[in-house]
């Protein structure tokens, strides 16, 4: 590898969060930005083809170092690292809500989930997964939260704009005229059961 | 699998229970609208709601206020779909029209959460680095931080303190008609209720205001009695008259 | 690499703290002491040979991937050259309490916002926010905290009489842009509106 890759690595190595590639740039002042993508490249190239038990990849605004899924096992049983708790389904909905229309507040999360969600909402802060992000309008000024970049680094997502758009769902949302509606109109299924 | 509900199994006699665990209201309606496999745009609503309070039943909801207002919404639309609709009249505003609407987006959002669980699955299973280097003294990077999100942060504190006399902001008007509907929705359950049926433990002060008024209005009405059988102790609700829900 | 290797360096990478060679075998089952030794010489003449930002080292116990000494002063200094750092809502929050009600204890702190808040004030004093500016009366006499001249520089104030009386906030407010805007560039919305 060359000087800049090998740099890089140790920088990545240095990092439990992804480093942007600003911060990467900002290791070698005589780098340019092309230079630093193609020890990138070298470097994922390295772990890919050499066979590593890791490798690199880009998500949560900025590049990690991260193991690979197939020692994950073995890991966990010989009790050298343990894996994130699954977060609940409600928390999923209040999460994917708010990714969708951020900012948003707690009332308008609630009505589109039909419970109050201000426990989840505290946990998920908690968690770092989301922030508030401004104030809304009107009586009371509702604090409106959104997503934080941890929220991307735990999904996996590069930026919020990975996420399906919503015409690409496979339901998008119809006028629900009635007379309109068809008589065959699928019904569709609420969760692969 | 990406289904959100924990079933188990109970045997019970000759068939089997199915409990599930739902993440409210719509998400139960969203499963029987399934399992009945009725249109979502053509939704029975009598049926429907018959199987709603059902369900409700059978889960033996305990803090059932969100599935209680489900419950109370379905009655007002079952009531207004009895309507008469005059013959000629162009214009009819479907009174399902709104909750399909909410039932649609709901399912939209379901879509996406398997999405993200796919997505978190994935990276759960990928360690990060977790031993990070105790160099010197980690650096700091430099703050950016303005007055005005500070004080920003200040108007939210203030906003946040639930003290009285701190501010005077009611959050939310009180709302006699929506806890009046709850508790209509309560009777057509069960015969009695209680108090804590009502109102949640940690209900906002608006919430225990507009039970407590919807309960005297409908005791005035005659649909309900009220009772208290020791002083201090839990007051009882009794269905009078068969509501008009049931 | 042969996939024992692999496994180690990923366990190394995902583990907290030096892991001995003992305990490596745990990672699997059918490999002998031998094997494991082999796959560590294997790992650690790889990381030497090829060229890596980091290398194998014995120490604490147990073995460990650490970046190479080389580095370590290129990724201080960009750590220190990176972008600016916000802080969370919630350590604002906390800021702007004892701002407004110095000198103030932790209890009461936590007391104003609803969690503990441990974590935060660790940060602020870290950062050079607040201090210790007295001891209370009471049980264990305890820390009250104030504001720094730091604090005063941060903001640009003068004197801690500068910030606006809590009365003349909400025109301070209204004067003020919104505070913090969302990290991420909005996505469409679920309904369609």
């Amino acid at each position: 590898m060359n000087s800049l890759a090998k740099l890089l690595e140790a920088a990545l190595f240095a990092s439990p969060r992804p480093i942007p590639t600003d911060e990467l740039r900002a290791l070698d002042a005589d780098a340019s930005k092309a230079a630093v993508q193609s020890a990138l490249d070298e470097l994922r190239e390295h772990y890919n083809v050499d066979g590593h038990g890791v490798e690199l990849v880009e998500q949560g605004g900025g590049w990690q170092v991260l193991t690979r899924p197939e020692y994950t096992e073995a890991i966990e049983r010989a009790q050298m690292a343990v894996r994130p708790h699954r977060l609940s389904g409600a928390a999923l909905e209040t999460l994917a809500i708010i990714a969708y229309r951020q900012p948003i507040g707690r009332a308008d999360i609630a009505e589109i989930r039909g419970v109050d969600v201000g426990a989840i909402l505290k946990s998920l802060l908690e968690r770092g997964l989301v922030d508030v992000v401004a104030r809304g309008e009107g009586l009371g000024r509702p604090l409106l939260y959104g997503t934080t970049p941890l929220f991307l680094e735990q999904f996996a997502l590069r930026h919020l704009e990975e996420l399906p758009r919503i015409d690409e769902l496979s339901i998008a949302l119809r006028s629900s005229e009635p007379a309109t509606a068809p008589a065959t109109a699928p019904v569709p299924a609420v969760s692969a059961a | 699998m990406t289904s959100p509900h924990q079933g188990a199994s109970v045997g019970q006699g000759s068939f089997v229970v199915e409990l599930t665990t739902f993440n409210g209201p719509l998400d139960l309606l969203l499963s029987l609208i399934r399992d009945e496999k009725v249109d979502i745009y053509d939704i029975p609503i009598a049926h429907i709601c018959k199987q709603f309070l059902a369900k409700m039943h059978e889960l033996a909801m305990n803090d059932a206020a969100d599935y209680l207002e489900m419950a109370a919404r379905l009655l007002r639309i079952k009531a207004q779909m009895l309507l008469p609709r005059h013959e000629g009249e162009v214009q009819w505003d479907d009174p399902r029209a709104e909750l399909v609407r909410r039932l649609l987006e709901y399912q939209q959002m379901r879509e996406v959460v398997d999405v993200l669980e796919r997505l978190g699955e994935d990276r759960r299973n990928r360690f990060a680095r977790a031993w990070t280097p105790t160099l010197s003294a980690p650096p700091q990077a430099p703050l950016a931080l303005s007055l005005a999100e500070l004080l920003v942060a200040v108007d939210r504190v203030i906003r946040s303190v639930k003290q009285p006399g701190v501010h005077d902001v009611v959050p939310r008007a009180i709302d006699v008609d929506g806890a009046i509907a709850i508790v209509r929705a309560l009777l057509a359950l069960r015969a009695s209720a209680r108090w804590r049926d009502v109102v949640r433990d940690d209900a906002e002060p608006w919430e225990v205001l507009s039970a407590l008024l919807a309960l005297l209005e409908l005791a005035r009405r005659s649909e309900l009695k009220l009772a208290q059988n020791r002083p201090f102790s839990d007051v009882e609700i009794r269905r009078e008259l068969a509501g008009e829900a049931a």
